[in-house]
């Protein structure tokens, strides 16, 4: 149930914030090889930062630029490149996730394709968990004023 | 090792449409019910595949990501494995079929996201089927879990409440779970189930083991719903929507009673079992007491559905009961009794929600003469009825009989006089409500107006088919059952038992 | 119903702290969990996946496809979260 | 002595346990037994991570320029960690499912205290 509440310091500190946020997050996904962080961590990052912005505005602000349908896409597309990752490896020969077999399609040796399919489902768990985690917030924190639909809902008998 | 691609195809493919469904529904919202079954399809035709390559080569081992396990994840399917995965997918499927016209007429702006949640619901359960991983199982009975509670959630009045209930239970049965495994990893560092099973003999006296195992069998048992852990059971089940008590029922608490069967006899071994008979025969006494207990309150109830819910607490105990008698005939009617319970529970939950749904009647008395109105359906509860009570040529009769054999066997007298007196029991309460239905009238409303059960009106086709395939498989198979034995559960029964 | 779930979690924490008797000691480097299937992580990940970061190859690649389940159980939650109390107003 | 000092820690943790089993069974209000539950499982990922834990190790990234083979003695457990972040991940997911009935309950019965709920639903 976020109201709107103006204020000055909070919205210009977080429209300087923001951005520096997300390219954390993306830099946490992208590095989660070398250092700590990764596809889960760097995902919530992202997913915090939009949850940021819609606690300093409020949430239709956050739907004005992430619609729910493009949060869907981003859930879905997410999962789709991991689990497309491991069903290449399958079509390639390979077991089911064996990133290895990369290698036939692209210009490099199989161990080092395994480096680029971890890159690869990291990119994709970043995806989906950033999109889950604002789904879930923007579905919670989200007021809804009639309550008629709901009760009809369970009208199964 | 196996390079053949139907081991993860029945996971993969279920799971990968259970993605795309959200995006195709919000595109066209009437393909996602022939997206879904075409998933299910896809996923019953891989574990046929694998039940037929299991019966031909034996075990099949199917390396995730190339690695050797320990260090990577393992599929592995024998016997047991392949049966379950076989009898999982084809009861989603048709339970699938069934789920049409209930989700149209409910929910039809959320349709793609209740078809996207009942495919994660089934591919959670495949997933703890076919793993060879202890840690490997968690996560998908969480996503089985998790997709479960949303489901039962949207159903009517008490639902949510019951769901959340549910979540408390299953949150605290995942954790016994998951504390076990720790228990094993600090003691042995390995998290394969065959590794574990090597690794694990010389440290039977060790108190981590000890423990593991105990909490082990205290989180399935809540999983599993064995009494008194059920607390959960009747609520979720009796307010849950038609279709998802028709998935959830007969399909969650069966694959509990897998994971239990995995837990004491591959987890640990039957020397185990052996060493430490206290275990088991504790756990036949608790099943002894859940199969009293579930008919006792059955015939207490007079909601049809809570009714059944509490059967399926009996049946459990049965289940529960062959594993804990710990000898070969026991077991075999467990594994058997696995099959037979998933059809009957499945067959029982889709009359019920049928029924639900044409007339909008739950209580018995209100079943009155609706013989006339729907003669097939009827027939159906009939045969389903039949089976449960245990009556020869229905499937039932023979997984109670190899039970009645291991009670013996293990000379566990009361065992044997309590599944004698539970098929009575039975007889009882399902009996009084085929009276009701055939032979009594419809019964009153409070305002005086007689409830109407003229004409004939049956269930939508999408239902009466898998209805009518249950009670066909409930007959044929029943008469089949010594083929299903000779070829398959006997394999499935543990070495050295 | 107080005092049986005080009865209760004593007897679970009773069972836990019973059976970290015969746990090896924390921190010890020989203990099973250190010697039997972790030090082929520590040891080989470089070499066969070139990646340093030993906690991201196992995730993303020795038990990929846990990670892939654990992905998934974050999507059922939020594919639940939009059952469960989202509206749609079409 | 050196026998406390070797376990305490697990024993903390199944304190902790205790804690958050003790809170879904004995607190009335819906929301105090979703806390309990977060405590519950935090519990066991400190469990987790402490069996993950070697003396005089470092954390599981490889260093460049140390020269040598790798060892595994100087590097801690990396698994628990792995699983660990597998549990979190359950941990939120179960935790947004269950705000989600927790919005669903309050939005039929008006209230989130137990015992209220008992009553209006009999």
């Amino acid at each position: 149930m976020i109201a709107p509440f103006e204020d000055v310091v909070i919205r210009t500190a977080c429209r300087l914030l923001i951005p520096f946020i997300q390219l954390y997050g993306l830099y946490v996904i992208a590095h989660g090889a070398e250092s700590p962080g990764g596809g889960f961590q760097g995902g919530v990052i992202l997913g915090a930062s939009f949850i940021l912005l819609s606690l300093a505005y409020n949430a239709d602000e956050v739907r004005k630029r992430v619609s729910e349908k493009r949060n869907l896409i981003f859930c879905s597309v997410g999962l789709f490149i991991y689990s497309g990752i491991g069903a290449v490896c399958l079509a390639l020969g390979g077991n089911y996730l064996n990133y290895s077999r990369l290698h036939h399609l692209l210009p490099v040796d199989p161990v080092y394709a395994r480096a680029l399919g971890i890159f690869g489902i990291e990119v994709g768990v970043g995806m989906t968990v950033m999109a889950v985690m604002l789904s879930i917030f923007l579905d919670l924190a989200s007021k809804h004023e009639d309550e008629g639909e709901m009760t009809s809902l369970g009208m199964d008998r | 090792m196996t390079t053949s691609p139907y081991p993860i195809l029945i996971i993969l493919v279920p799971l990968m449409t259970s993605f795309l469904i959200p995006l195709v529904g919000w595109w066209r919202r009437s393909l996602c019910y022939p997206l879904m079954l075409a998933a299910l399809v896809v996923s019953a035709f891989s574990s046929l595949v694998i039940l037929r390559m299991v019966m031909e080569q034996g075990t099949i081992h199917y390396h995730l990501g190339n690695w050797d396990p320990p260090w990577g994840i393992e599929y592995v399917f024998d016997h047991l494995n392949a049966f379950v995965a076989v009898i999982v997918s084809l009861t989603s499927l048709l339970i699938g079929i069934s789920s049409k016209s209930m989700v149209e007429r409910s929910f039809s702006k959320k349709a793609a996201f209740f078809y996207c949640l009942f495919l994660l619901q089934v591919t959670g359960l495949l997933g703890i089927v076919v793993t060879g991983d202890a840690f490997n199982l968690y996560v998908f009975l969480e996503i089985a879990s998790l997709a479960g509670y949303a489901l039962i959630a949207i159903g009517e009045d008490g639902a949510p409440f019951a769901s959340f209930n549910y979540m408390l239970y299953g949150t605290v049965g995942a954790c016994f779970y998951l504390l076990g495994v720790g228990y094993l990893y600090i003691v042995t560092g390995s998290l394969n189930m065959a590794d574990l099973a090597k690794l694990l003999p010389p440290l039977y006296e060790s108190k981590p083991v000890l423990i593991a195992f105990a909490f082990f069998i205290v989180g399935v048992a809540i999983k599993m719903a064995l009494f008194p852990l059920h607390v959960w059971l009747p609520d979720a089940y009796t307010y849950a929507p038609s279709a998802v008590s028709s998935l959830i029922a007969p399909l969650t608490t069966k694959v509990g009673a897998y994971v239990a069967i995995r837990v004491v006899y591959t987890i640990f071994t039957p020397s185990f079992v052996k060493e430490f008979s206290s275990a088991t025969i504790t756990l036949s006494w608790v099943s002894v007491s859940a199969i009293l207990f579930g008919c006792i309150w059955a015939l207490a109830q007079t909601d049809l559905k809570r009714m059944f819910a509490y059967v399926l607490v009996a049946e459990i105990g049965y289940l529960a009961l062959g594993i804990g008698l710990a000898n070969r005939n026991g077991l075999t009617g467990t594994v058997l009794h696995i099959m037979n319970d998933a059809m009957m529970m499945a067959s029982l939950f889709l009359v019920a929600g049928a029924v639900a749904t044409k007339t909008g009647f739950r209580k018995i008395d209100q079943w009155g003469g609706l013989h006339k109105k729907m003669p097939i359906t009827m027939a159906v509860f009939v045969v389903t009825a039949l089976s449960i009570v245990g009556i020869p040529p229905m499937c039932g009769f023979f997984s109670k009989w190899y039970l009645l054999l291991g009670a013996i066997a293990a000379k566990q007298w009361v065992a044997a006089a309590v599944l004698l007196a539970s098929s009575l029991v039975n007889a009882i309460l399902f009996f009084r409500v085929i009276e009701v239905i055939y032979f009594s009238r419809p019964a009153e409303f409070p305002d005086g107006d007689r409830v109407q059960h003229q004409g004939f009106d049956e269930a939508p086709w999408s239902v009466l088919i898998p209805m009518l395939l249950f009670a066909a498989g409930i007959v044929s198979l029943g008469l089949l059952s010594g083929k299903i034995i000779t070829r398959i559960v006997q394999f499935a029964i543990p070495a050295g038992l | 119903m107080k005092i049986v779930g005080l009865i209760a979690v004593c007897l679970t924490g009773a069972l836990l702290i019973y059976g970290t008797i015969d746990f090896p000691s924390w921190g010890d480097p020989q203990s099973p969990a250190s010697l039997h299937v972790s030090p082929r992580y520590i040891e080989k990940t470089v070499e066969e996946t070139d990646v340093p970061n030993m906690v991201t190859s196992v995730l993303a690649d020795y038990r990929g496809y846990d990670t892939l389940g654990e992905t998934t159980v974050i999507f059922t939650a939020g594919m639940s979260c939009i059952l469960l109390i989202r509206r749609f107003s079409r | 002595m050196e026998w406390i000092v070797s376990k305490y820690n697990y024993w903390i943790y199944i304190l902790l346990m205790m804690i958050g089993f003790y809170a879904m069974i004995g607190k009335k209000n819906l929301v105090k037994k979703v806390i309990g539950m977060n405590i519950f499982q935090t519990s066991i990922i400190l469990y987790f991570i402490s069996i993950g834990s070697k003396k005089g190790a470092t954390i599981p990234i490889a260093e460049h320029g140390l020269g040598g083979p790798i060892q595994a003695i100087q590097y801690i457990n990396p698994i628990p960690h792995v699983l660990m972040l597998t549990a979190i991940v359950v941990m939120v997911s179960t935790f947004g499912v269950a705000m989600a009935l927790l919005i669903m309950i309050y939005r039929r019965y008006q209230t989130i205290e137990e015992d209220e709920i008992l009553k209006l639903r009999r």
